[in-house]
Order: structure tokens, then C-alpha cells, then sequence
């Protein structure tokens, strides 16, 4: 009976857990911009992080270590030092994005400018943490997430035509704005592969003591929660094309974002997209924050455990006061949320490979793995996408800035 | 005499005695025996990182092509002829011909 | 080490961002122009907060005017330039008003200026189709 | 048994299973003729970031003079404390007394024990 209750929890958080800023602001600007045409990065990144999403719970199931361990225990530390670089910058960016994103959530909901609600926003998802289990945290802030599902409703009730839809999932070369359709396909793959959610993940099948038992019921969480998830996305894709496509609007800012489902919902459109960005954003803060600290606590051997009291894992604690103070400075200094998410979208596509290469390498590992080693399946698919998105990323983030 | 950081070591170059580059040292072979560990023999050149990464399954198809050409080949140094009076720049006491591969 | 390289990559990105060309912009203006229709529709079917939609109004303003001003600086043949700025003017102007309306809850005047307002945005179409180049 | 593969950098707990940091780094002594032997294993701040660069050692040091428990040199735990080795490194010593808990007790009573509701070390006893 508890694994079905886990089975169902765990694929109700990664579909509330599965939206935030950045699939949010990068699937509304590509059905703006585009229609239905980017549909495929959202397919092909949600594929990709399926295997990823099972890879990181079948690791922590079989090997008892997440990935941040195996990856210093087995690489060394130098090469992990490299990789914690890499990751935690990026992380950090995709956080203020967050931040930015409950902020803005208030601002369109009250009138109050987000730049005043930067401290209590990052003080209330610090009390969360400081106060909060994991279990409570995971669970509760993406059980709050799933009204992003109205998502969906808007965009069914906006009639899609469905044929062109399905067309769209198909990858096509746009004719003009190469550069613009390349920038955005990075950004969307860099939404939806999101590494902080494995970490994230891999931690979690720690906290909740998985065994080699639990794999078959990772496959369905990480399967099932995964692809209603993909589902999310497709729908903000979908509703901003028929939203904001015919009336020419190109959604920069998140006050337009936020016109996206009052065609189809009226007030209410308005009112469930702002709680459904302030609890993703929420579940995603919280998430990232906490993924941070597993990376410095994992990779140095500090004790961690979100259900631990505060000051018996000091460090732990301390990483993730100190990261979500520092990450609300750019806020109050007005920096625009939605900017920083676009940046930290195509960054974190720019820099997969930093982090999946070594994690590829230990899902082939015996010693760690044992017979439940990745098939050429999972290997593949995963090795591809993340060559697509470094290839992708490499080629349309310098032609964006520099001018397509 | 000397006290080394066994860490440092990790990835310095190692050459024979008539100075000829022989590879990096990659593995530490040791022995533990009633709570001392003693080092058996040192494992020097590219192959070594690959069997200490295990990713010989991602590696195989590669490493059997390469084989041919020795491109990546590693030796097991036994400790009495590896020469780290200067941790900087350990030396073989043999010449590079005379070395053992490992496995 | 070597990944030092691998990771300066990703610096580059953080230098400003490049200069849109004119028919970007003038699309920004077009979609600017129709994120107010659609806020200020929005209000009057009670759809949207006041204090959200009169925020999103001056948004537009202030957006409308910083392209007004870097179309100025950059004029480009086969556009009126002198017909575009004025237009651009006036709907900045009438931008201000709509989100004096709003706050003072005047329904039936903003429909006015919503008409007015849609009259413009066809103009600035009108002369952006001519400057770019037929599909 | 090989040395970089299952001992360096693996986790370390201590009688009590309680995590004491990682092996950051190993001593070796090397004699003229004798076979060398790892005499301790090292924990700590400079020794870690010796392994990325010297200069990141240097900077190490001179971070944990300024703040923190004031302990610059690292710590060192004879080999023949060593209880087993997989999947973690067991040792038969008090994680506490070996001065490895020192940046967790002091970041814990000077800034985590300030926060309310932070909870207090002796909590723990």
C-alpha cells in the first residue's frame, strides 16, 4: 500500500513540480513568436529528461549515492570541481529567475512592483526550507504546482486545430529569425532538461531510502510524471500561439504572459496564470535552493538532510541561507526576471554536456550500478539530445547576441 | 626519508630512465595488511584513467580499435623501480622496453 | 584544465544584447501597440485588475516611446519617417490617457481611444509593409 | 585494492556512522629502499584545493585565518585507524575529536544557532 501512495505522490510532484519560469516564458514566446512550430524542442527535451529523471532515481535506488557523490568519488575531485562550477553558477541564475517569477506573480496579482517583493519572497522560501522537511517541500509546494494543469484547460477550450498542431512536433526550419527560432529551441531544451531537477531527484530516492525494488516504480513516476509534465508545456505553447500569435505580440515581459489565458478563461485566466507562476515558481525556488546545498554538502561530505534540524547539518543549511539571500540582490536591483530566465535557459542547454557526460559515463559503471546498468536505449537518446542541444546551443546563443 | 601528498601525484608525467615519456600515473596498487597500507605498485598511462573511470563499457568498441596502434596502453610500475626523490617529476629506474603491462 | 576552455563559452553571452534591426522594431511597436488593445479590451470586459492594467498601459507607453526614440535616431529609407514619428507621438500620448481612464474607471471613454488607437497601429502596418520587402 | 579508485576522495564516517567529510587527500612516505607505505589519510580545506590549483590553496588558507574555527593546517588520521573500506570509509575514531567537525560546530553556534529555530547543538547529546 505505501509504494502506490509513493507511486501516486511521486507522479502527482513531478507534474505540479515540472512547470516554472523558464519552460513558462520559453514555450509562451515560441507559440507567440512561432505557433506551433517549436513544439518538437519541447517533445524532444521532456524524452530526454524522461531517461535522465529514471537514470538519477535508478542510481540512488541501486548505488545508495546521488549523483553529486559518484560523480566526486569517481572523477576526482578536480574534474568536480569544474562540473560544481558549472553547475551551481547556473543554477544560481536559474534561482534568481525563480525568485524573479514569485515576485512578478504578486506584482501582476497586488500592483506592487517585483522589486519590492524580492526579500519576503526569498525570506519566505528560506522559512520554508529552514522550517520544512523534504518531504513537505517536495510534496506539498508541487501539490500546490498542479493548478498549472489550468494550463491545459485554456489551451483545449482555445479549439487548437489539432492537425497543425501535431505538425508542429515535427522539427521544421523556420524560414526567417533563424536566429531567434535557434535561441528559443535552446532555451526550451535548456527549460525542460532542467539538471538541477536531477540532482534534485537523485537526493530525493535518498531522503526516501530507496532500494533496488523501488526501480519499476521510478520508471512509472519518471515516465508518467514526466510526460503529463511535457504535456504542461505544450499547452502554454499552444495557448500562447492562439493568444498571442494572430494579434502579432511578442511576449518580452512578463505582464504580457500574463494576458495568456484570458482569451480562453476570462478573469479567471488571469487569476490561475498568477498563483500557477507563484506556486511553480515556489516548488522550483525551493528545488534549486535546495539542490545547491546538496551539491556542496554531497561533494564535500557534510552531513545533509533537509529533514535534519538546522544545526545538526550546519553547512547544508548555511549554503542554502546564504544562496537564497544573494540571489534576491539582482532582484532588488531591478534586474528584469524575464531576461535572466532566457539567459539561464540557453546557458543551461550550453552547459549539459558539464553535467550529463560524467553522469552518463557512471550510469555504465558496474561498480555503482551493478546489473542495472543503462541499455544502449537509454544512452543513446540521452547522448543525442545533449549533443543537439550543445550543438544547437553553441551555434544561435552567440548569433543572438551578436545579431542573426 | 619523505612525506608525500599521494594526491599530487595523480596525473604527472612519468618518464624512463633515459628520459622517455612513459604516461601518467593514474592508480595506486596497494596492499593493507594488519592496519598499514603499503603501496604494491603504481599503474602509469591513459588506459589506466579509463579502467579507474570503468567506462569501459562506453570505451570498449573505441579502445579495441586503438589497441592496435597502443595509443592507449598503461603499465603496472612496480614500486621498487619508480623513483620519486622529486615528487615533481617521478622517474622509471628502468627503461620504458622493460615495463609490464598492466592486465 | 582543459575544461577551462569549455566554460568561457558560456561568459561570452553576458555582453549586451545586439542592435534589432528596424522591422524588428517596428514589430515591437506593432506588438506593443496590441498588448495595450488587448489589456485595455480586457479591463472593460472586467477581465483584468485595474492597477495590473493601468501598469501593462504605462508599460506600453514607456516601451512605445524608447523605440519612438531609437526609430528617430535611425531613420531608414522607404519609410515617412516624419508620418511614422508623429503617429508614434500621438499613440504614446494616448497610451498616457487610456491609463488615466482606467485609474478614474471611465469604461466608455477608453473604448473611444481603443478605436482611435487601433486606427494607428493599421498606419504603422501600413507603413511598415511598405519599408519591408514583400514575403 | 586500488587506492585512487576506493579510498580517495570516498566518504568518511566515523564509529558512530556520522558523516566526517571526504578523503581529501593521502600522505605517503617513501623510503630509500623501503616500500612506500600511505601513512595517513588527510582531511581539509587546503589539501583539496591543492588538487585544482596551488593558488586556490593559498587563498584557502588565507580564508580560513580570517573566519571560521581558525584552523589552517588540515586534518590528518593515521592509516591504522582505518576500520573498513565500501561503500564508505569507516574509521575507528570520534568524528568530533578529530577536529573534522570544526567549520560544522562552529558555523552551527555562531551563525546557525543564532537564526530561531535553528535548534542547538546540544540538542544533539
Amino acid at each position: 500500500m505505501k509504494k502506490i501512495l509513493q507511486l501516486t505522490l511521486g507522479i502527482v510532484t513531478s507534474v505540479g513540480g515540472f512547470l516554472e519560469i523558464g519552460s513558462v516564458a520559453t514555450a509562451a514566446q515560441a507559440g507567440a513568436l512561432f505557433g506551433y512550430k517549436l513544439l518538437w524542442a519541447i517533445l524532444l527535451g521532456t524524452i530526454c529528461l524522461i531517461f535522465l529523471v529514471e537514470m538519477s532515481g535508478r542510481l540512488a535506488a541501486v548505488s545508495k549515492h546521488t549523483i553529486v557523490e559518484a560523480t566526486r568519488e569517481r572523477f576526482g575531485f578536480p574534474f568536480f570541481s569544474a562540473v560544481m562550477l558549472g553547475m551551481v553558477l547556473v543554477a544560481f541564475l536559474v534561482l534568481v529567475a525563480e525568485l524573479g517569477g514569485i515576485g512578478l506573480s504578486l506584482q501582476i496579482l497586488t500592483g506592487l512592483g517585483f522589486r519590492w517583493w524580492a526579500v519576503p519572497v526569498s525570506l519566505a522560501v528560506w522559512l520554508l526550507m529552514w522550517k520544512g522537511t523534504f518531504s513537505l517541500i517536495e510534496n506539498g509546494a508541487s501539490l500546490l504546482g498542479l493548478v498549472t494543469v489550468s494550463f491545459v484547460v485554456a489551451a483545449v477550450k482555445m479549439h487548437p486545430e489539432w492537425g497543425s498542431v501535431a505538425h508542429g512536433l515535427i522539427p521544421t526550419v523556420p524560414g526567417d529569425q533563424k536566429a531567434k527560432y535557434g535561441f528559443v529551441a535552446v532555451s526550451i531544451l535548456g527549460a525542460s532538461i532542467s539538471p538541477y531537477l536531477m540532482y534534485f531527484y537523485s537526493s530525493g530516492a535518498i531522503e526516501d531510502k530507496w532500494d533496488t525494488s523501488y526501480i519499476p516504480m521510478n520508471r512509472i513516476i519518471a515516465g508518467f510524471g514526466m510526460t503529463f509534465g511535457g504535456f504542461l508545456s505544450m499547452a502554454v505553447l499552444i495557448a500562447a500561439a492562439l493568444a498571442f500569435q494572430p494579434r502579432g505580440i511578442s511576449v518580452e515581459k512578463f505582464e504580457q504572459a500574463a494576458l495568456l489565458m484570458t482569451p480562453a478563461l476570462t478573469h479567471w485566466g488571469f487569476y490561475l496564470f498568477a498563483l500557477a507562476m507563484l506556486f511553480a515558481c515556489l516548488g522550483a525556488a525551493l528545488e534549486i535552493s535546495l539542490s545547491i546545498a546538496y551539491f556542496f554538502a554531497q561533494g564535500l561530505g557534510w552531513s545533509w538532510s533537509e529533514d535534519l534540524t538546522p544545526s545538526r547539518d550546519s553547512r547544508f543549511s548555511f549554503v542554502y541561507t546564504a544562496i537564497i539571500l544573494v540571489a534576491a540582490v539582482p532582484l532588488i536591483l531591478g534586474v528584469d526576471p524575464m531576461k535572466v530566465t532566457m539567459l539561464s535557459m540557453a546557458l543551461t542547454a550550453a552547459t549539459l554536456p558539464l553535467a550529463i557526460v560524467p553522469f552518463l559515463i557512471l550510469m555504465n559503471d558496474p561498480s555503482y550500478l551493478g546489473g542495472h546498468r543503462n541499455g544502449w536505449i537509454s544512452n543513446s537518446v540521452v547522448a543525442i539530445v545533449i549533443l543537439i542541444s550543445f550543438v544547437l546551443a553553441v551555434i544561435s546563443i552567440p548569433l543572438q547576441i551578436i545579431g542573426g | 626519508m619523505i612525506e608525500i601528498n599521494a594526491e599530487l601525484l595523480l596525473g604527472r608525467k612519468v618518464c624512463d630512465v633515459n628520459g622517455e615519456k612513459v604516461g601518467r600515473i593514474e592508480e595506486f596498487v596497494v596492499e593493507t595488511s594488519d592496519n598499514a597500507c603499503l603501496v604494491d605498485a603504481y599503474l602509469v598511462g591513459a588506459s589506466a584513467v579509463i579502467d579507474r573511470l570503468s567506462a569501459w563499457s562506453l570505451v570498449r568498441p573505441i579502445q579495441k580499435v586503438l589497441r592496435g596502434r597502443s595509443v592507449i596502453s598503461s603499465y603496472r610500475v612496480p614500486w621498487e623501480e619508480m623513483d620519486l626523490s622529486d615528487p615533481e617529476h617521478p622517474k622509471l629506474k628502468v627503461q620504458r622496453s622493460e615495463l609490464r603491462h598492466a592486465n | 584544465m582543459r575544461l577551462k576552455g569549455f566554460l568561457a563559452g558560456p561568459l561570452l553571452f553576458l555582453i549586451a544584447c545586439k542592435q534589432p534591426t528596424t522591422a524588428e522594431k517596428l514589430d515591437s511597436v506593432r506588438s506593443w501597440l496590441e498588448t495595450a488593445g488587448m489589456a485595455a479590451d480586457a479591463w472593460m470586459h472586467h477581465t483584468t485588475p485595474d492597477r495590473y492594467t493601468r501598469q501593462t498601459l504605462e508599460l506600453s507607453q514607456k516601451t512605445l516611446a524608447q523605440l519612438a526614440a531609437d526609430l528617430r535616431k535611425s531613420p531608414t529609407p522607404g519609410i515617412d519617417t516624419a508620418l511614422l514619428d508623429t503617429v508614434l507621438t500621438r499613440s504614446g500620448a494616448r497610451l498616457t490617457e487610456m491609463a488615466r481612464l482606467v485609474q478614474t474607471r471611465n469604461s466608455p471613454g477608453l473604448r473611444g481611444q481603443l478605436d482611435s488607437l487601433r486606427a494607428e497601429e493599421a498606419i504603422i502596418r501600413r507603413l511598415a509593409d511598405a519599408a519591408a520587402p514583400p514575403e | 585494492m586500488k587506492l585512487v579508485r576506493d579510498v580517495l576522495d570516498k566518504k568518511l564516517t566515523d564509529r558512530e556512522k556520522c558523516e566526517m567529510g571526504r578523503v581529501d587527500g593521502l600522505l605517503m612516505r617513501v623510503g630509500e629502499r623501503s616500500q612506500p607505505r600511505i601513512t595517513h589519510i588527510v582531511i581539509g580545506g587546503s589539501t583539496l584545493w591543492m588538487r585544482v590549483h596551488p593558488a586556490l590553496a593559498r587563498l584557502s588558507v588565507r580564508l580560513a585565518r580570517i573566519w571560521g574555527p581558525r584552523r589552517t593546517e588540515p586534518i590528518t588520521i593515521p592509516w591504522s585507524r582505518v576500520e573498513s573500506v565500501g561503500k564508505d570509509i569507516r574509521l575507528d575514531v570520534k568524528a568530533r575529536d578529530t577536529g573534522a567537525l570544526d567549520w560544522e560546530l562552529w558555523i552551527a553556534r555562531h551563525v546557525i544557532e543564532r537564526i530561531p529555530g535553528g535548534g542547538s547543538e546540544e540538542e544533539e547529546e
